[in-house]
């Protein structure tokens, strides 16, 4: 068992790299962000197939990079947006920057 | 080659690496990075040599976990200063350094 | 097969690494640090250190990866957001090759040591806690982590400094905006309760497992930012005195612990074991009640809007 | 309680009322916590003095696994010298921080972090464990950053930058030392790594530390953060970070080298840092000779007197007078600096500037500070009766016992280049030019006065800070050439 | 039993996971890419936990896996929603 989860675990490591190539590609900073969205969920999904092998601890690691990856995506939504602070949702115009100077 | 060889020599790396962007790169922002991964090469050493022998030797781990806390405070206020800089100057590198 | 796994992890790590380094705009270089903490994070399992897996999940490609994003939306805001491209640099090229094949070389050499491994074992049953890593971190060596939780408090303080001073009393960072009815506005008010729980759980079981102050308490940071960037609360003012209170109660509860042990004739830092156990145990909670706050504040930055006095 | 305890735990709790509480309280609590730390300091010394030096295994868990604090002679001198400096910045601070005149940003600010700076020397100071230290010098300088940027003047927030750039490079560079240490012997204790089992890792782990604290201290060529950091700080400031702040990793460095792995310190290696002290003296006096705001001036002169403290470095093993002169002269430098750079601030606040024209006859309002500044610059060139004298004397004297002269020419070379950049602002100073300026009061000149004073005393009342530098002085070890 | 069910079930999952990245890989354009993903991955790492599941001593380490899939897929859904959003508002370059 030990043997094919290892083979698993690499297997999905390995399908990793091509979204890492879509992070390099883009060509849009969605894109970008989808790939990394990817890698997080292999890297959650890694840690499961782990879990089996050595320590199931791994799985409180899972669960941590799983709700810190949903911070990291609102992070880059908010990043990406026209004033560092807003909502793709908006309708109206986002306010602009309120700060002078 | 074992493992941790393995491990260790990708710290190496990753301190190399870390390093040569930190010395290198012109946009803060990118050197902060590169201090990142510099220190989380040299977590990966310590952490590789302690994991050596019989059993993992917590001493280490906890070394890693009070320096990872350090990185993010430093990586904090110097984040903080590079966006008070670009506030003042428009620009995201160090004056002398500008195009 | 175990070997091959452990291979193609350290060569993702590396090729991660090498593109944060390499190639043009910072946005991707800040993508591949994400996905190169979310990656370490795996190897750290790997290696059988789960409590710095966790660290690592949280901090290194959680929190450190949303303050570099955060930073690059400030950045476009100021104008400032294009890359700056870096010639290639011979002598920085040398240092890096220079350091690395020096610590590969002393891989090689490196002795195996006595290690305090024994003294561990002996003294572990008398630090309160059954996790070595929380027993070094919280108890044999806790004037490092003492000092560690005011270094937080140091940047944040430094932090605070760089606000305009027509922004002093302000909310903590950028005035954020969402949609009320929104995609964004709902995660924030479902999101928070479930990591306010997973926060909880990873101090609680500290004490006996991988987990503990600083984990969870980075966890219920990432909790708070959550909840700050979709709008579900506003971040307080920077004065605000509850918030202040917040932010030094862990290593003030820290300090007097440790005071109490040189009162009592113990010694400084010295925790009876009869007590050890529920003294860790409340230096815990409000330390990771502090992490969690002063964190949240690191990375939401120093406040934006005017204020009109 | 123990007084070493005091020491450490007051400055850091009074930094927590600081944040905790408002401005006005934060202020009281800030100065009420000085105060005791200063006893806590005097108190230390005496222990020391009195052949008890204090040393706790905190925990009471001893190394490997737990921390030990110990202070020894060296301690002593350091902690009562920043207890000494840092009293009279938080006393000149007293009036230019408050709100009324600094704002609400500054006034919440300066006050926590000058304290952790001081809690985090003091930690620093008395450390026996490297990782332990790794942790004090990042606190000192998240800390010294903070209050270079607090004035938040472009030029403040890019000397920053470069300071905090420096920092993260120094310090991830010692902890690389630090790891491949631990990972070679288990041990972090300075004293169990001085009885270690040798190994060939050794050397690389104690050239990656130097490096960093080399970094940390600006010894050239990692100097050219330190003049703008420095001088663009508001005064108390830059007196803590030019006085003090440096000293931190120097002191690390100096124990590495002479306790902690005093056999890898080859003659070669001792050599390198001694040119490049050289070099820093040379650099940073001819800086400040093209300089021609005082500030600068001050700031770059900062360089050349780090230089000092390493080009000693060659003779450390060779002679023991060349470690207690290096330790007079970073005292010396410590009071006369903070000294110079408050008085800096009492003119700047008077006169608008710190140009050398604008300065012109401000002795005649100020007479009190211009003294101060003059005595300052008597110690830093090294003039009789001053302890910057003593420690020069003391090491020329071992360069000479050692037969290795070379190293006594920068001392001399550095004080003529010292007197020739120090005259200008002095000339500038007793011009005989009226200015009428509004003076701050004789109490705050007395200020700077007394502690170029304490640089002169040094020199004069040399028996007493000598014999308590004795205590825990490490042997010098057995020339191999 | 429950190591054959192990093994055809993460077999299926990392199946998916390669068919994720293909599909990251070949897609034209940024929107079928997002679609095609969300599916792959979320499926894929649903198989595991099932797999992994039948390994598990315990309950509470179910209870985990099913824990962690829910966050993913909450998270996900959502994460794939403003990503789209934010992309419809980006030009074709960086």
């Amino acid at each position: 068992m030990t043997l094919w989860l290892s083979f698993v675990a690499a297997g999905v490591l390995a399908s990793l790299a091509g979204a890492l190539w879509r992070v390099w590609r883009g060509p849009r900073r969605a894109d970008r962000m989808m790939g990394a969205q990817l890698v997080g969920t292999g890297g959650v999904a890694v840690l499961m197939l782990l879990a089996p092998l050595g320590s199931w601890a791994a799985l409180d690691v899972a669960l941590v990079l799983a709700l810190l990856a949903a911070l990291a995506a609102v992070g880059f939504v908010k990043a990406t947006s026209p004033d560092g602070a807003g909502d793709p949702e908006e309708e109206e115009e986002t306010p602009r920057r309120k700060a002078d100077g | 080659m074992t493992a941790l060889t393995l491990y260790a020599l990708t710290g190496a790396a990753l301190i190399g690496l870390g390093l040569y962007g930190l010395i290198a790169a012109r946009h803060l922002l990118r050197r902060i990075v590169a201090f990142n991964l510099l220190g989380s090469g040299l977590f990966l050493y310590l952490g590789a040599a302690g994991a050596r022998g019989d059993g993992p030797d917590p001493v280490p781990q906890a070394l890693i976990i009070t320096g990872i806390v350090v990185a993010l405070s430093a990586s904090a206020l110097a984040v903080g200063l590079l966006v008070a800089g670009a506030r003042l100057s428009g620009r995201a590198t160090l004056p002398e350094e500008a195009e | 097969m175990t070997f091959v796994l452990d291979a193609v992890l350290c060569a993702l790590i590396l090729g991660v690494a090498a593109a944060t380094i390499a190639g043009h705009g910072v946005f991707r270089a800040i993508v591949f640090f994400i996905v190169y903490g979310l990656l370490v994070a795996v190897g750290w399992v790997r290696l059988g250190a789960v409590d710095v897996a966790l660290a690592e999940a949280a901090i290194g490609a959680g929190l450190t990866g949303v303050l570099f994003l955060a930073a690059y939306g400030r950045l476009g805001r100021e104008g400032a957001g294009g890359d700056a491209p870096a010639p290639a640099h011979l002598p920085a090229a040398m240092a890096g090759l220079g350091v690395t094949c020096a610590l590969g070389w002393a891989w090689s050499a490196l002795p195996l040591p006595d290690r305090p491994g024994p003294q561990l074992a002996e003294a572990l049953p008398m630090s309160g806690v059954e996790n070595p890593v929380t027993a070094v971190l919280l108890n044999f060596r806790a004037w490092d982590t003492l000092l560690e939780s005011v270094v937080l408090l140091a940047a944040l303080t430094g932090l605070w400094m760089l606000t305009r001073d027509a922004a002093w009393g302000g909310r903590i960072g950028l005035p954020q905006h969402v949609r009320p009815d929104g995609v964004m506005a709902g995660f924030g008010r479902v999101l928070p309760p479930l990591g306010l729980l997973v926060g909880v759980y990873l101090v609680y079981i500290g004490a006996d497992r991988p987990g503990g102050a600083f984990q969870g308490g980075t966890v219920l940071a990432a909790v708070g930012l959550v909840a700050a960037l979709a709008g579900a609360v506003r971040p307080p003012r920077i004065g605000a005195t509850r918030w202040r209170a917040a932010l030094v109660a862990g290593p003030l509860v820290f300090l007097l612990a440790g005071l109490a042990g040189a009162a009592l004739g113990a010694g400084f830092l010295t925790l009876p074991p009869q007590i050890a156990g529920a003294a860790l145990f409340a230096i815990e909670v409000a330390l990771a009640a502090s992490i969690a706050v002063t964190l949240a504040f690191l990375v939401l930055g120093p406040p934006e809007e005017t204020i009109t006095r | 309680m123990n007084a070493l305890v005091v020491l450490l735990t007051l400055p850091l709790g009074g930094a927590l009322a600081a944040v905790a509480f408002p401005a006005g309280v934060a202020r009281g609590a800030a100065l009420a916590a000085a105060a005791g730390t200063v006893a806590a300091a005097l108190a230390v010394a005496s222990e020391v003095a009195a052949g008890a030096p204090p040393r706790i295994a905190l925990g009471g868990w001893p190394p490997p696994l737990g921390i030990a604090l110990a202070a020894d002679g060296l301690s002593a001198a350091l902690l009562v010298t920043t207890a000494a400096v840092m009293a009279a910045v938080l006393l000149a601070a007293r009036h230019t921080m408050a709100a009324g005149l600094a704002g609400p940003r500054i006034a919440f600010g300066f006050w926590p972090l000058a304290l952790m700076l001081w809690a985090a020397l003091n930690a620093v100071f008395v450390s026996r464990d490297l990782f332990n230290l790794y942790v004090g010098i990042e606190l000192l300088s998240l800390a010294a950053v903070g209050l270079v940027a607090i004035g938040g003047k472009p030029e403040a927030l890019a000397a920053a930058m470069r300071y905090m750039l420096f920092a993260l490079a120094g310090s991830l560079l010692y902890l690389a030392g630090v790891a491949l240490i631990y990972a070679a012997h288990g041990a972090l204790d300075i004293d169990l790594l001085a009885s270690r089992r040798p190994s060939g890792t050794d050397a690389l782990a104690l050239a990656l530390m130097t490096a960093g604290l080399t970094a940390k201290t600006a010894l050239f060529p990692f100097h050219v953060w330190l003049p703008p950091a420095h001088a663009g700080a508001p005064a108390p400031a830059s007196a803590m970070l030019s006085a003090l702040v440096p000293k931190a990793s120097f002191v690390i460095l100096l124990r590495l080298w002479t306790e902690a792995l005093p056999d890898e310190a080859s003659p070669a290696a001792l050599t390198l840092i001694g040119a490049l002290g050289v070099a820093a003296v040379v650099w940073g006096s001819l800086g400040a000779l093209a300089q021609s705001r005082v500030k600068l001036i001050v700031a770059y002169s900062t360089v050349a007197q780090i230089g000092y403290l390493f080009a000693v470095f060659p003779l450390l093993p060779l002679a023991q007078a060349a470690w207690s002169g290096v330790i007079f002269l970073a005292l010396s430098h410590a009071l006369a600096k903070a000294a110079m750079f408050l008085a800096v601030g009492q003119w700047m606040a008077a006169a608008g500037g710190d140009r050398l024209e604008e300065l012109r006859g401000l002795a005649q309002a100020m007479p009190m500070s211009a003294f101060a500044f003059a005595l300052a610059a008597v110690t830093l060139a090294g003039l009789p009766p001053s302890g910057g004298f003593l420690g020069k004397y003391m090491v020329m004297t071992a360069a000479f016992t050692a037969g290795q002269w070379v190293w006594a020419l920068p001392m001399a070379l550095g004080g003529l280049l010292a007197a020739a950049y120090l005259y200008r602002p002095l000339a500038a100073l007793f011009a005989r030019e009226g200015a009428s300026v509004a003076a701050p009061s004789r109490a705050r000149q007395a200020v700077p006065l007394a502690l170029a004073g304490g640089g002169i005393a040094l020199g004069l009342a040399s028996a007493e800070p000598l014999a308590l530098l004795a205590n825990g002085q490490p042997p010098i070890q057995a020339v191999v050439r | 039993m429950a190591d054959v069910a192990t093994v055809v079930l993460t077999g299926i999952g990392l199946f998916f996971f390669l068919a994720g990245t293909a599909g990251l890989m070949r897609f034209p354009d940024t929107f079928s890419r997002l679609h095609a993903l969300t599916k792959a991955d979320n499926l894929g790492l649903g198989f595991i936990a099932l797999g992994v599941a039948f390994q598990a001593a315990t309950w509470r380490e179910v209870a985990l896996l099913a824990l962690i899939w829910a966050l993913a897929l909450l998270a996900a859904g959502t994460v794939s929603q403003l990503v789209a959003r934010a992309a419809l508002g980006e030009e074709e370059t960086r």
